[in-house]
C-alpha cells in the first residue's frame, strides 16, 4: 500500500511527530511504501536541522530524516507555513525540501491512503 | 472508516464529536492522551461501553503503558503501532485531531 | 469512485484567530481547489464559528478571513456542510453565517464524511 | 487576583476550572477563545451568570470584535488592553492556558 | 511577605506525553529550586497523570519524567498540592500516586494559589 | 510599574504572542516598564529573525524586535527550549538572545508583575 502522511505539529512539543514517525517505521517494516511525508502547521518546525535535543533524548528531526532516505521517501514543508515560522531552505534536514500545497494534493491524490498526525 | 481519537476526553470534546459522526461498525482507535478514555475506573468508561455495542474499539498500546493504565473497560482491544498499520490497510483514515 | 477524482474533506473544528488552523485550512482549501478534485468543506463544533457574520479583527491586527469562504464558490468548491448541532449549542442560526451553506444533522454530514477517500482536519 | 481564560468553553474545561478554584471577588478576564464563553446566547451564558453573582467578569473587547460577539451576559464589562493593563496595576495575575 | 522572597506556584494541567508541558514545566521547577524562593506546585485536570506510578515509556521512545518528581523533595520543593475532585474524577486515589503529596480540595488549594506572587500555568 | 511576560507558544500557530505583544504596547503607553519578555516551550520560535509572512500580514518577530529595542527591554529564549526546536544565536532578532531558565526566575523575582502568555 502506498501511503502519505500529513504532519500538523513541531517535534517534541506534541507527541503527534513521534506517533507518526512510529507509524511509518511499522508500515515500512510490514512491506508498505511510504510516499511522502508533507509538514504543515507548525509541522514544519520537523524539517530543521539546527535541532539539538539533550543526548538522552531521541532527535525527532535526525530520525525522520534518517528513515526518509533509507526508504527514498521526502519530507516536505509547506512554504507558506514555512515562512511564516521562519524554516528556509538552508536549515532542511537531510531528505527535506521546501515545497508548496499542491504537492500535497497530489500525494492526497495518488496514494492509498493520507493519514494526518496534529493535535 | 478507522477513526483515530488522540485527546483526552476530560481536556477536549474530540471523543464526543467523533462518536456522533462515525458510522456504526466503524473501529475507533485512542492513540496519544486519548487513550485515558478507555481505562475502567474512569468517568468516560460507561461512555466507551456504550460505544462498543456498535463499533469495535481500540487503543494503542505503547501509549497505554506510557501512562500506566492497566485495566481497561471489557471490549476495548489493544493493537501496537503494527497493528495500527494493520487497521489502515482495510480502512480509510479519519484523524480527529 | 470515478478514476483519477478522489473525495476529500476538510473539517474546520476549530474558532478562528486563537490559532491558525482554521486559517491556514482555509489555505489549504483553496491550494486544493485548483485540482479538480471532489472538495467538501465541513464545519463541526467551534469550526462554525470562523463562518460568523461581522467579525473585525482589526483590534487584534490579524488579517480577517471570513469572508474568504465566500470565495470558495468561485473555485467551485460548493459542498459546505454545517453541523445543526453545533449551530444550535452555539445559540447560532443559519441567518448568523456569511456564507451559504447547507445546515445538515450531525448523522447526514457523518454519512458523506464515510464516502470520503481522504479526511483533514484543521 | 485577577483570572485570565484565553479558551473556548465548548473546547477546553479552562473557565469550569479557573471558577473551581478563583476566590469569591476576584476579577476573571475572558480573552482570545475564551470570550465566547460570555455571549448573552450561548450555552455558558448561565455559568457566567452565577460567576457575576461573586465576581467582577471582563471580555476583551478587541477580541470580542474579532469574533463578532456583540451581545454580551448581562453585568460582563467590556476592556481594551488599556483596561487589561489596569486590571494588572491593581492585581497580581493568574492565567489559566 | 519577607523581602525578596517570592510566593510561585507552578499548577500543572495537562496529561504527560501527549504535549512537552508537563516536563518542559518541571525542567523550569528544577531551576527555580535553586534559587530559595517559596516554591508550589498544584496538580489539576489531567495534571494529576503526571504522578500516576508505573508509567513505561519505552515504547513511544520518550523519556519517563515521572520519578523527576519524587526527586523535588530533595530540592526543598516540598509543596506538591493534588486536587481531591481531578483525582475523583479520574478514578484515582492517593495510592495511585508515586510521589507524596498533599491532597486538597479545591477550594484549599485556590486559597493557596490566592497567596502566590506569581503563577505558571505549564 | 515593572512587568515580566513570559511568552509559551509560537507566533501565528496560536494567538498567544499576539496577546502578550498588545498587552506590553500598552503597558508601556501607560508608562509601565517591561522588564523582559521571556520565551518558552514553542514560544522560542517567537526570536527567529528567519520568518517571512506575507507581506499583508504582521511580521511577528520583527514586531517584538522593534518593541523591545526602542524601549529596553530583552527577548530572551530558553537554551534547553530553543535547542529542542533548532532555534540558535545566529537565528535571532535584535534586541533578542538566548539564556536559562534562571534567568527567567530572577524576571520573576525582581518585578511586579510576571505574566504568562499561551494556549
Amino acid at each position: 500500500m502506498n501511503i502519505g502522511i500529513l504532519l500538523k505539529e513541531g517535534p517534541y512539543n506534541h507527541q503527534a511527530s513521534d506517533t507518526a514517525y512510529k507509524f511509518a517505521e511499522a508500515a515500512i517494516q510490514k512491506g508498505h511504501r511510504i510516499d511522502a511525508v508533507f509538514l504543515y502547521n507548525d509541522g514544519v518546525i520537523n524539517a530543521t536541522k539546527l535541532g539539538d535535543p539533550p543526548q538522552d533524548d531521541r532527535n525527532i528531526a535526525e530520525r525522520w530524516s534518517a528513515l526518509a532516505t533509507e526508504h527514498g521517501f521526502e519530507v516536505l514543508a509547506c512554504i507558506a507555513a514555512s515562512k511564516r515560522r521562519g524554516i528556509t531552505d538552508e536549515l532542511m534536514i537531510r531528505g527535506g525540501s521546501i515545497t508548496g500545497l499542491g504537492t500535497l494534493t497530489d500525494i492526497a491524490i495518488r496514494n492509498d491512503r493520507l493519514l494526518t498526525f496534529g493535535d | 472508516m478507522l477513526h483515530t481519537i488522540n485527546k483526552s476526553p476530560f481536556e477536549s470534546p474530540s471523543m464526543q464529536e467523533c462518536i456522533r459522526f462515525a458510522a456504526p461498525g466503524d473501529p475507533v482507535l485512542f492513540i496519544e492522551n486519548g487513550v485515558y478514555a478507555v481505562q475502567s475506573s474512569g468517568r468516560y468508561a460507561s461512555d466507551i461501553a456504550t460505544l462498543l455495542k456498535t463499533n469495535p474499539v481500540y487503543a494503542l498500546q505503547p501509549d497505554l503503558e506510557a501512562r500506566a493504565i492497566g485495566s481497561l473497560v471489557e471490549g476495548v482491544k489493544t493493537v501496537g503501532y503494527d497493528g495500527f498499520v494493520d487497521l489502515v490497510e482495510v480502512h480509510r483514515v479519519n484523524s480527529w485531531l | 469512485m470515478e478514476e483519477n477524482i478522489k473525495k476529500i474533506m476538510h473539517v474546520m473544528r476549530r474558532a478562528p484567530h486563537g490559532s491558525i488552523y482554521t486559517y491556514e485550512g482555509l489555505e489549504m482549501i483553496l491550494i486544493m481547489a485548483a485540482y479538480e478534485q471532489d472538495l467538501s468543506v465541513a464545519f463541526i463544533g467551534d469550526g462554525v464559528y470562523a463562518l460568523k457574520k461581522g467579525q473585525e479583527t482589526e483590534g487584534i491586527s490579524m488579517k480577517g478571513f471570513a469572508k474568504t469562504f465566500m470565495a470558495l464558490d468561485g473555485y467551485d468548491v460548493e459542498k459546505l456542510y454545517v453541523d445543526r448541532t453545533s449551530l444550535d449549542e452555539r445559540g447560532l442560526t443559519e441567518e448568523d453565517l456569511l456564507v451559504d451553506v447547507e445546515v445538515l444533522d450531525s448523522a447526514e454530514i457523518g454519512r458523506r464524511m464515510n464516502e470520503q477517500d481522504v479526511v483533514i482536519h484543521h
